[in-house]
């Protein structure tokens, strides 16, 4: 059982707030993530609920009962770090070891080994038990440090950016046998990263993290299809959404979205009428935009020209130049268009996003 | 090292007491440095003088205008700073050049890295004394036997009050020019290698990469040396009690050496912490300024 | 093209070796010096070429037969004796004095901690006189000249902050995340710095142990003044030699030797440690 | 100059008898052409580059830029201009001078040299920072001055060193687009090395990738993609990863034959079999599909689908991977975003025939099925109906 809360937690240095005024709920058995760039407090909010960074104020509560004064060690917290901090001078075995052997736990030797080797068959380490860490890989590495905090059980299993330092092809593969593994944590896991793919692969909820503070929580789909405002929608998909400032104004008492000479109608909502006049900024995610070599007949198009076409395998980016803006967008790989080439940006009217241009506050989301 | 503007790392959550704790130990053996110093301190101000330990009296600022006025104290203040300003200079250049020749690998070039090291590792005061013997005035030192082959008259060396300083000068150069070479050394080894192969590419002469590249990343080396041999050669004991003692006629008597005299030979403590303090003080504010700078410069 | 490499390259070797004929030639002088019997020492113009002999060894350490030499005093083996067990102790109190205090610089913050950090660091930077005076006056109140106690406490001036300075610096160099993963998986802070600080500082402790007693071994001023009959050390033992009426370069050197070989082998072991200990941890190379 | 041929280059450290660094590369990089030099790390496509600038020197073969022979050459006499891995930017002069650099040596008026340092930051877009330290520059802006000091020269060939690994997503991908708009404007050959297949594929004219010191492949991205000369190309590029089966082909009576896999059929061959091949076809073989050709349904709709079971699935905003059980491997699939599946629901898999690549288990090398002939029969193989 470890349901977490985080009520007004604050974290700063000296005059500059890493953390400020977060609120978190983590329910029990949850893979909670936090997503955010680097330097978005995401880290530190992890070390404050491990204890390692003390909390400047606020509560941490773990099934109720507040955690923020303990130390470190008398928290049922496993932590797997960035840079995996194994004991350099320790063997793989007695790095899995190290924690079934505190003191204050008491376990016996041969309950110890028990347990280490339940986990080395799990994550496939029985070949290199008795190596020292400098002589390991970086997956194999990592390996060792998650078993390190699987071997103990515990209530929460906090993981810091634990795939970044390696390479495409092992973070894909250890993002699936993280998500296989799920089960056999049998805790609430919080996990912390970077790369959005991770966090819509793997989580149950996902909160995202800007300057110190929470943009938005909810579940993968919640977040992508519907995000609260632009910073979310920007965080999430690869290539980015594409944005185009412009105002909303009235035509015939119906809300249009207008750039200089482009006019493109948008659904009748008395939000969007309250917001006539207003500067906003139309939203794209580039998967939902068509080229089209033939002027569409929905009035859901912008004139562009060709800038750069990048092969990515399976599919091609083209970047097309939108008047002054860079609009990406998602094609077959085998559609070929030349430099500077005139083509028509077309989309879909329910996959338009719109949003405030000062508080980026989302005005309309997809499919609505 | 100095202050600790660069170390990056946040500290652990305090411990309530731990760290002084911890540190209680330390802090002793600090109380056993502050107390003498404290104590010699005070004694600048009292008439205080080893045969009468009874009665100290304080004679308030008498010792320093005393002092002050006196030819013997400027004489060995200037002896003092002339010393300290050519080892300097000598030890930064000999040093910045055999780094430089021992910069490229060539085979062998761990051996005599490891030779470096011995004239640092022996006691500086025998040393000294081995310098001693090989400076012996007549033809019978090795030196001027040497200097004799090819034509040169046997030099007094220790013996002159004219060639005394530069002997010792040649002295400390010989024990400590080592330290220099290693640091620069270090320094060297320390740099980035990408903007040389940058500037080969670009075309530039050995001389323009030296002049705008090399000598510039080695700031924070030359800015060590300075403050590690300045303020040893400033207060330098060992090799001139060995060899001159401040002779001949007080030619190499620098302060460290006069207040040696005035507190044990002369029994005269209260003025012999004189000249302690004002050496100290001259200490204390070359290597604050100095380390300071060494962090700045590291910095950038 | 190739000459001017091939001149460059002549340079640079004449360069070398006339500096390490400077920096290795007075050692060889005085290995040589040690070996001479007593009417070549001081033969002028000096000896090059000569009939080795261990005399001067003999004559400093048990002793020759009276009717040899009459000054022949065998008391070195004694200050060989005095000055291991002085450097062997300052360290040991050093070790256990500064290794918890270079732990807490490195590791926790606390107010005053770079004052103290920087008092440490003064004393390397300050006269050494300023202190051993006044305390020459203590000792004389308290007893302490020419005593083990006393001058082993007055060791520590030179052993203590060296060995904190450098100490801290070898604790900051283990990752920060290591010493947090352990806290996290159960350990005091204790536990952590016995299982895990200490165990990988070793080889740091290892070079910083060995480089004090070098120092410890070289010192010459603190026992001068501090020191007396009984503790003579092997720095004032080989100044002895240099008599006013008759000086026995002969005996100094083979003195020298004894003294310096050990030095140099323990300083072989440690040497890529010699520059981080010579500045106090400023220079990692 | 127009033409970088490399001609039976090798290179070996520790003077010549250590492990190759370059294993005989025979190739022509032509002029104006993107050259990208793909593979892992440590596979000499560093060591390539620093021999083109004269930074190592050549352990055997020529190297000759059109038809004049550059071995000896120092790099400065070259003309070529190189953007390193980081930055390699004079930490002690500000960016102005960073850029400058290169034209003081060659005493260029100060005038020119102004001009010239403008209109190159302007090309990259850093004229706000001209006066400020590297050491005070993010890694994208310290990236930008090195372009723009290798641009001010005007050199014949441009040179990259994994430019763009310190860069975060945002900073790689605008970058990437500059470095290509720059080589359509400048036409002027460039030659880049990455480990990153992305960058290969959207920037190069031809990829070479590298493979433990040896040439794999030359070709145009599409080629290098669809048409691969080995395992390791195959499996290298591509994201996620070609999925690899060990199968063997059958023959059966009647003369048709079949692609076998864990002993079910999994495509049947319609051409025949040639002779030629016999002793080819007996040796064991590894076949390639790539995760976004593989289809899989809920029903058995072919002879040749295979029983599969869900692992895991990951939704990932613009597209699924779904991971599935096949006999004793796991195969990715790549699949629309926001699908719903059931832990080990049961799937059928297949992997249609021409989205297939053959490679040989020992040699890797591409093994081209397309040759065969029917004609010939051979008896004796049970088939598995399942």
């Amino acid at each position: 059982m470890a349901d977490i809360v985080l009520e007004h937690v604050r974290k700063c240095y000296g005059d500059h707030e890493a953390v400020c005024d977060l609120n978190l709920e983590i329910r029990d058995q949850e893979f909670f993530v936090i997503l955010g760039e680097s330097g978005a407090g995401k880290t530190t909010t992890l070390k404050m609920i491990a204890g390692i960074e003390p909390v400047t104020s606020g509560a941490i509560l773990l099934n109720g009962q507040p955690i923020q004064n303990l130390t470190p060690e008398e928290r049922d917290c496993a932590m797997v770090f960035e840079t995996y901090a194994l004991y350099p001078h320790l063997s793989v075995y007695e790095n899995i070891a190290f924690p079934l052997r505190a003191p204050k736990r008491r376990t016996t030797d041969d309950q110890i080994d028990q347990a280490v080797l339940r986990v080395a068959r799990i994550l496939g380490m029985d070949t290199f038990l008795d190596r020292r860490p400098a002589t390991l890989s970086g997956g194999q590495r990592q390996r060792v440090a998650l078993g390190r905090a699987l071997v103990r059980q515990p209530a929460v299993f906090l993981m810091d950016e634990p795939l970044s330092h390696l390479d495409a092809r092992l973070r894909n593969e250890m993002r699936t046998e993280i998500k296989a593994m799920r089960e056999s944590f049998g805790s609430t896991i919080v996990y912390v990263t970077h790369d959005y793919s991770e966090a819509l692969a793997l989580g149950d909820r996902i909160a995202i993290m800007h300057r110190g503070r929470v943009e938005q929580v909810g579940t993968p789909s919640q977040v992508f299809r519907r995000p609260q405002n632009r910073l979310v929608a920007e965080t999430l998909g690869d290539p980015p959404m594409n944005f185009l400032s412009g105002t909303i104004s009235l035509d015939q008492d119906r809300s249009v979205f207008t750039n200089g000479s482009w006019r493109i109608p948008l659904p009748a909502s008395p939000r969007l009428r309250r917001c006539v006049g207003k500067e906003v900024c139309l939203g794209l995610r580039p998967q939902h935009i068509r080229l089209e070599r033939a002027r569409p007949d929905t009035p859901f198009w912008l004139p562009s020209k060709l800038f750069v076409q990048e092969l990515l395998g399976d599919h091609a980016v083209a970047s097309v130049a939108v008047g002054d803006y860079l609009f990406m967008a998602l094609c077959e790989a085998d559609q070929a268009y030349s430099l500077d080439e005139p083509l028509y940006l077309a989309w879909a009217p329910e996959h338009m996003y719109l949003f405030l241009e000062d508080t980026g506050e989302i005005l309309l989301a997809e499919g609505d | 090292m100095p202050d600790h503007a660069l170390r990056t790392q946040r500290p652990n959550p305090p411990h309530r007491g731990l760290p002084y704790l911890l540190t209680l130990p330390a802090l002793i053996a600090l109380i056993g440095i502050l107390y003498p110093f404290v104590l010699g301190v005070y004694y600048t101000f009292t008439n205080y003088t080893l045969t009468e330990p009874g009665n100290i009296r304080l004679v308030g600022l008498a010792n320093y205008i005393e002092i002050f006025g006196n030819i013997v104290f400027w004489k060995a203040f200037g002896l003092t700073f002339v010393f300290a300003a050519s080892v300097v200079t000598i030890e930064l250049v000999l040093g910045l050049g055999v780094a430089l020749l021992l910069k490229d690998a060539f085979p062998g070039v761990r051996i005599l890295r490891s030779f470096l090291i011995i004239p640092m590792m022996i006691p500086p005061i025998v040393s000294a004394l081995m310098w001693k013997v090989i400076l012996l005035p007549t033809n019978q030192g090795v030196l001027n036997h040497i200097l004799g082959l090819v034509g040169i008259r046997p030099i007094a060396w220790l013996g002159d009050s004219a060639t005394a300083l530069v002997s010792l000068i040649l002295i400390d150069v010989w024990i400590y020019s080592p330290f220099a070479v290693l640091i620069f050394m270090a320094g060297l080894q320390s740099m980035p290698k990408e903007p040389y192969e940058a500037a080969q590419v670009d075309g530039a002469s050995g001389w323009f990469i030296f002049r705008k590249l090399t000598l510039p990343l080695l700031t924070p080396s030359i800015v060590l040396v300075t403050l590690f041999r300045l303020i040893d050669s400033l207060k330098v004991f060992d090799i001139i009690y060995a060899t001159t003692k401040g002779g001949p006629a007080g030619a190499t008597t620098t302060l460290h050496i006069q207040s040696y005299f005035e507190a044990i030979r002369w029994f005269r403590m209260g003025r012999g912490m004189v000249y302690l303090f004002v050496l100290w003080f001259l200490c204390f504010v070359f290597s604050k300024a100095l380390s300071g700078l060494w962090t700045k410069v590291l910095m950038r | 093209m190739m000459t001017s490499r091939l001149f460059r390259r002549i340079l640079k070797a004449l360069g070398l070796g006339a500096y390490f004929t400077f920096a290795l030639g007075p050692i060889v002088w005085i290995a040589m010096m040690s070996l001479k019997n007593s009417n070549d020492v001081i033969a002028s113009p000096p000896k090059f070429v000569f009939t080795p002999t261990l005399e001067n060894y003999k004559a400093i350490t048990v002793g020759l037969d009276a009717h040899d030499v009459e000054t022949a005093r065998p008391d070195y083996p004694k200050y060989f004796l005095n000055t291991l067990i002085i450097a062997s102790a300052t360290v040991a109190v050093s070790l256990l004095l500064g290794t918890f205090a270079a732990y807490s610089l490195a590791r926790f913050s606390f107010r005053f901690k770079e004052d103290i950090a920087f008092t440490f660091l003064s004393f390397r930077f300050a006269p050494e006189l300023m202190v051993i005076l006044p305390l020459y006056v203590v000792f004389q109140k308290t007893g302490l000249i020419d005593s083990f106690t006393g001058l082993t406490a007055a060791y520590q001036l030179i052993t203590l902050p060296f060995l904190i300075w450098v100490l801290r610096g070898f604790f900051e160099d283990i990752p920060r995340e290591i010493e947090q993963a352990a806290r996290v998986d159960g350990y005091t802070w204790w536990g952590v710095f016995r299982r895990i600080s200490l165990p990988l500082v070793k080889p740091g402790i290892a070079a910083v142990v060995i480089l004090s007693f070098i120092f410890a071994w070289n010192n010459f001023i603190f026992a001068m003044i501090l020191g007396g009959e009984r503790t003579q050390t092997v720095t004032l033992g080989i100044l002895g030699f240099i008599g006013y009426e008759r000086v026995l370069w002969g005996h100094m050197a083979a003195a020298t030797m004894i003294c310096v070989i050990p030095e140099l082998i323990l300083a072989f072991f440690v040497q890529n440690y010699i520059v981080r200990g010579l500045t106090f941890g400023a220079v990692k190379g | 100059m127009a033409e970088i041929i490399l001609d039976h280059v090798s290179k070996r450290y520790s003077k010549g008898h250590g492990p190759f660094a370059v294993k005989d590369l025979s190739l022509r990089i032509r002029d104006k052409e993107f050259m990208v030099f793909l593979g892992p790390s440590g596979c000499g496509k560093s060591s390539i580059l620093r021999m083109i600038a004269g930074l190592e020197k050549i352990t055997e073969g020529k190297l000759s830029f059109d038809d004049n022979h550059v071995n000896d050459l120092p790099p400065q006499a070259r003309d070529i201009a190189m953007a390193f891995e980081n930055y390699a930017l004079y930490p002690t002069i500000a960016v102005k001078d960073n850029i400058a650099f290169p034209l003081k040596i060659r005493h260029w008026p100060q005038s020119r040299i102004d001009e010239k340092v403008a209109w190159a930051a302007k090309a990259v877009q850093i004229t706000d920072i001209l006066h400020r330290r590297p050491f005070e520059l993010s890694g994208g802006q310290q990236q930008r001055v090195s372009l723009a000091r290798a641009l001010v020269r005007e050199p014949q060939a441009f040179l990259f060193d994994e430019p763009l690994s310190h860069l975060d997503m945002k900073q790689r991908q605008a970058m990437r687009a500059e470095i290509k708009k720059l080589h359509s404007q400048l036409q002027k050959t460039m030659i880049y090395v990455t480990h990153d297949q992305n960058e290969a594929m959207a920037l190069a004219d031809r990829i070479a990738v590298m493979h433990r010191a040896e040439l794999q492949q030359v070709g145009t991205p599409e080629e290098i993609l669809n048409d691969p000369a080995n395992a390791f190309v195959g499996g290298f590029v591509g994201e996620p990863a070609m999925n690899f089966l060990d199968v063997e082909v059958r023959i059966e009576g009647g003369g048709n034959a079949w692609i076998a896999y864990a002993g079910c059929r999994l495509a049947d061959l319609p051409g025949m079999l040639d002779p030629a091949n016999q002793q080819a076809l007996l040796s064991p073989l590894q076949a390639g599909i790539r995760p976004h050709r593989i289809k899989f349904s809920g029903t058995r709709m072919r002879a040749t689908d295979l029983a599969a079971e869900v692992s895991t699935y990951e939704s990932l905003g613009e597209r699924g991977v779904l991971t599935v059980r096949l006999k004793s491997q796991d195969l990715t699939i790549l699949t629309l975003p926001d699908q719903t599946f059931r832990k080990a629901q049961p799937l059928w898999i297949h992997c249609p025939l021409e989205h297939m690549h053959f490679f040989s288990k020992e040699t890797g090398k591409r093994f081209h099925l397309d040759s065969l002939d029917r004609r010939l029969i051979y008896e004796g193989h049970g088939t598995c109906r399942n």
